[in-house]
């Protein structure tokens, strides 16, 4: 096992990470920018290095100046978190070149899940299926409606250079399909220089469902099952919850097996989660692979028993899991909500300042996950992240019952946060029964 | 300050107010005074901003927080010191080599160009300008040490 | 306490007492004065209202917490009224029966012995004596609403 | 269903009895003497009653005032919580003949279960072991000579009308048993004006384990397996935890029927606890029942993940336990810590006082009871218990490492606590290697 690691992270998962190594008996070192200077969980660490200003991109994002912490903070390994440079292959790469390790799979591991074209090839490899689609670039409106003919309509139109939902089009028949190419090539020009589109299947309401991943360095790969994400808000997941709570068993087995694969085929170990979006008919496609641990690994943690972090370290130093995938039984219901510093009133902007108060919640069933405590300033150049609310019960009544009574238990003063927000999620009844899909949120404020 | 109250008589009432009245024109939320075995300390609202000497300048409460085993009250000769602050993380070396003369030692006077240490970041030998003119006043780290991204390096009297 | 307190006696009541006011005035939360082997410390807004020499008596904090949504400065008037409070848990009767004269109506003049009202708990009629004289200012409770205990029921001026 | 309860407690069972109840949909109504006016737990009821002066003799433990705040309050029942009222037989039936649920066993079932020697009855018809003694009291010398020789020395003579320790002497042979008796029966005497003796087998190094039980109004009766208490300081027990770490499987099964049992020839219902001593050969013996929700029961909950309070209000209300035994399968080991207000170097005197701040431990495994928060004054008339900290995980020694953890992160600033000794306690060899009985900490503490 490792005797001292360097955490270049912050905030909430820095804090995770640091817990994890008191109770494995591995020192830290915590990195901080000047903007985080003197945050509480720092503490918590052996040693805290400043290795810049407040923009990331000067201090957590710069390879060169984690290197040299972790040098003068003369560490074995560094756990990236997650953000940052966690799916950084190169940072990986440079990590294994000065001789330190890296808590995550190999450089050639995360570059083969983190390339859309080859993480497509991979799962094509391993059998697990993908949304249909054009095999790259569409050169014509002729090829187009050739492509989305065979494919079926609706069909989304994606930019090939983009994001954030730029050039980006459905199209439902032939003579939209035209228009439709037209608008998305000139967009996706405009705004990447690259009038590059393909073509996918659109699916309409999906739910968003990932398949947690656990292997080590000797070959072995465990699934820890799912979490359902499908309750976003402009594609920022807001609950997540385990297990799936309308996935039939048949489904959830199949998406599982398909993950291990998929990991397998990639020669992947560490923690990392296989995501997938789920039609109406409940067949599933394979997405993309996030190469570190995530946000929501709690709600796993919760249902299995297995402390993720824990286990991501030991991997890294060369343990074997001691596991049996027979033995992992999700038991219970787990849901987390992600409480952020934004304002739900002036449409969720980040509402950064000084807690004057915090009071977490408490109790059977409640785990709060946060670096913040009374006085704590939330910095404005990070993401808004607090905190984070996992409830644990028998059944998912028994948990959002417990998510509610914890909800209304937390007292945040001094900054506005998405609680509210929670709240009206919870109190809905779709998401009481369950018919959530990735539209759900926009739809509930829209009504 | 008048007549009638002794001068260490920091429990003048009129004093107080003052205070009052500045933390209030300030929006401070908390005012410590201490001289010696004297201390005045004034909460308003809540929140937490501390500072250490009846002065003018308020330093940002960060740079309270940023240093709790801060110096005390400063000198006024401290107060126009310069200090030279690492640019990155490493490890600082006074001099190019084993067998090298220092870049500066105490007493030297200094132009903003001159090398005044390196600090070796990922086998990287970064030499670092002084950036400021004056005299060296102390050189506050060890040779071999490892330093962090804003550290004080070397401490400058620019009216010397 | 002598005439003319020294300056350094930080125990000078009136002297507090304007610290006080002066932190009501600007609803300061907290103030801490030290000199010495000497301290003030004054809190408001919760609880302690402490200082550190067995010098004047200041009233209990744990009143203030009591009843936080409390009175404004009590006028003169106020400050001598004497509060009957019920001695138990249950409803408040301010008559024997539906149509019976009240025990008491405001501007009677009543002594120790005489029954104000009824406190019913558990079937039990409770007759509650006044347990001081004066003149009835105030019925603090509704007919038949429940009561708490140490709840104000009835308000009494001594000097009346 | 109750629609509004009372909670006839204060602190953190008050807390606890208010957080099922708000997962629950149960209005809840709180009393409080003097002394607790303002705590914060009270603004988490839908309303607080006062019910009398700091003195729990005239507040807590008055009848007539609880009662009638349930009768302003408007309540359906009333949960006792521990100590004060929980296991008074005349509180729970002036509730019956009030026409007012109480959250309990019985009146005759508690009185079955309560006094001394009807329990040793019922454990005896139930055929459940008590510790070999005399039927009663012993009359005379010779005829304690006579019962220690048939039990087998070493015994222990104990006070009927006792407790505390007074009257209580171990004898090893008939020369000790001569002069023990008269030390006895005159200190007896003395203190509870009864001379009164009995004689039980003396039990060296004992173990505490306890197994919980919980029943319906239909008869069903099931256990959660067992929680071992040998981590005690005089007599008060400081670290309880599930499973029993030294138990053999063939033994916690026999100890669990044999309370299913007894509470079944009790008619027992609700939540309770069927206390055994276990000597060095893994002979249990029953002690005594606690008819009431314990201070421990966190880690019951923790191991099968059934919320406890939440079942007792619900089988209260009449409604059906919904479990099968087969199902209740401990997992993982919890460890509860019980964090008191007490001053470790000054011989653990209680410490009551303001709490200038708290800092609450979180993450995975960690669960967090407590009516403390910032700002909270520690009164000095109850008892000392300001939270407990219970942790969770897949081993018991990652139960320690994780409790350890969150020991160092837990912050109470401005009272003394029972955090050092806990830490002392988890640091040790001993509790490490599971040897501990109710003597460790005594001589952990001597030497």
């Amino acid at each position: 096992m490792f005797k001292r690691i360097l955490i270049a992270n912050r905030g909430e998962i820095a804090l995770r990470v640091i817990r994890a190594c008191r109770e494995l008996g591995v020192e830290t070192v915590a990195i901080f920018s000047e903007a985080d200077r003197g945050a509480p969980y720092l503490e918590l660490a052996d040693e805290a290095i400043c290795v810049g200003p407040a923009k990331a991109a000067d201090s957590y994002l710069r390879i060169d100046r984690v290197i040299s912490a972790a040098e003068i903070g003369n560490v074995q390994a560094i756990h990236p978190g997650y953000g940052f440079l966690s799916e950084n292959s190169h940072f990986a790469e440079v990590c294994r070149s000065c001789d330190i390790g890296f808590i995550g799979p190999t450089p050639e591991a995360m570059e083969r899940v983190g390339d859309k074209n080859s993480a497509r090839a991979l799962a094509r490899e391993a059998g697990v299926p993908t949304v249909p689609g054009s095999q790259g670039i569409i050169g014509s409106e002729q090829e187009a409606v050739k492509v989305a003919r065979e494919i079926g309509f609706p069909v989304l139109l994606k930019a090939t250079a983009g994001g954030g939902g730029k050039g980006m089009r459905v199209a439902a028949n032939d003579l939209a399909l035209a228009s439709a190419w037209q608008q998305a090539s000139a967009e996706a020009q405009a705004a990447f220089g690259n009038p590059g589109i393909y073509i996918e299947k659109y699916i309409e309401r999906p739910r968003h469902v990932e398949i947690q991943i656990l292997g080590d360095q000797h070959g072995n790969v465990f699934h820890l099952w799912e979490r359902d994400c499908s309750t976003q808000r402009r594609h920022q997941k807001l609950i997540e919850e385990s297990p799936s709570p309308r996935l039939p068993q048949a489904i959830r087995q199949k998406m599982a097996d398909a993950a291990v694969r998929l990991a397998k085929t990639a020669n992947y170990f560490s923690a990392g989660t296989v995501e997938f979006i789920v039609d109406q008919q409940d067949n599933f496609y394979f997405i993309e692979v996030n190469a570190r641990i995530q946000v929501e690994h709690p709600v796993s943690e919760m249902v299995t028993g297995i402390d993720l972090l824990k286990a991501q370290i030991r991997v890294a130093a060369g343990e074997k899991l001691d596991l049996k995938q027979e033995d992992i039984k999700p038991r219970g219901h787990a849901i987390e909500c992600r409480i952020n510093a934004e304002d739900p009133a002036h449409n969720f902007r980040p509402n950064p300042g000084r807690i004057d108060r915090i009071i977490a919640p408490g109790g059977f069933g409640v785990r709060w996950d946060s670096h913040a405590t009374t006085g704590y300033v939330v910095p404005p150049h990070y993401d808004s992240l607090v905190g984070k609310l996992i409830v644990h019960q028998a059944t998912r009544k028994d948990a959002i019952d417990t998510m509610i009574r914890a909800l209304k238990e937390l007292r945040i003063e001094g900054i506005k946060t998405t609680v509210p927000l929670h709240l009206e999620v919870l109190a809905n009844t779709a998401f009481h029964e369950a018919q959530v899909d990735t539209t759900f949120v926009e739809r509930m404020l829209a009504g | 300050m008048c007549a009638a109250p002794t001068p260490g008589d920091i429990f003048d009432v009129k004093k107080v107010r003052r205070l009052i009245e500045l933390m209030k024109e300030h929006d401070l939320s908390e005012l410590d005074l201490k001289q010696a075995d004297n201390r005045v300390r004034i909460r308003r609202g809540g929140e937490v901003v501390a500072y250490s000497a009846p002065a003018v300048s308020m330093p940002r409460p960060a740079a309270a927080t940023a240093e709790p085993a801060a110096a005390p009250a400063p000198s006024a000769a401290d107060a126009r010191m310069l200090v030279i602050k690492s640019p990155m993380v490493g490890t600082f070396y006074k001099a190019s080599g084993p067998d090298s003369a220092p870049f500066v030692k105490v007493g030297d006077r200094i132009g903003p160009e001159k090398t005044v240490c390196i600090v070796e970041a990922m086998k990287v030998f970064n030499e670092i300008p002084a950036g400021v003119s004056g005299q060296v006043v102390a050189i506050l780290v060890e040779n071999g040490a490892p330093v962090e991204f804003g550290q004080p390096l070397i401490k400058v009297d620019p009216e010397a």
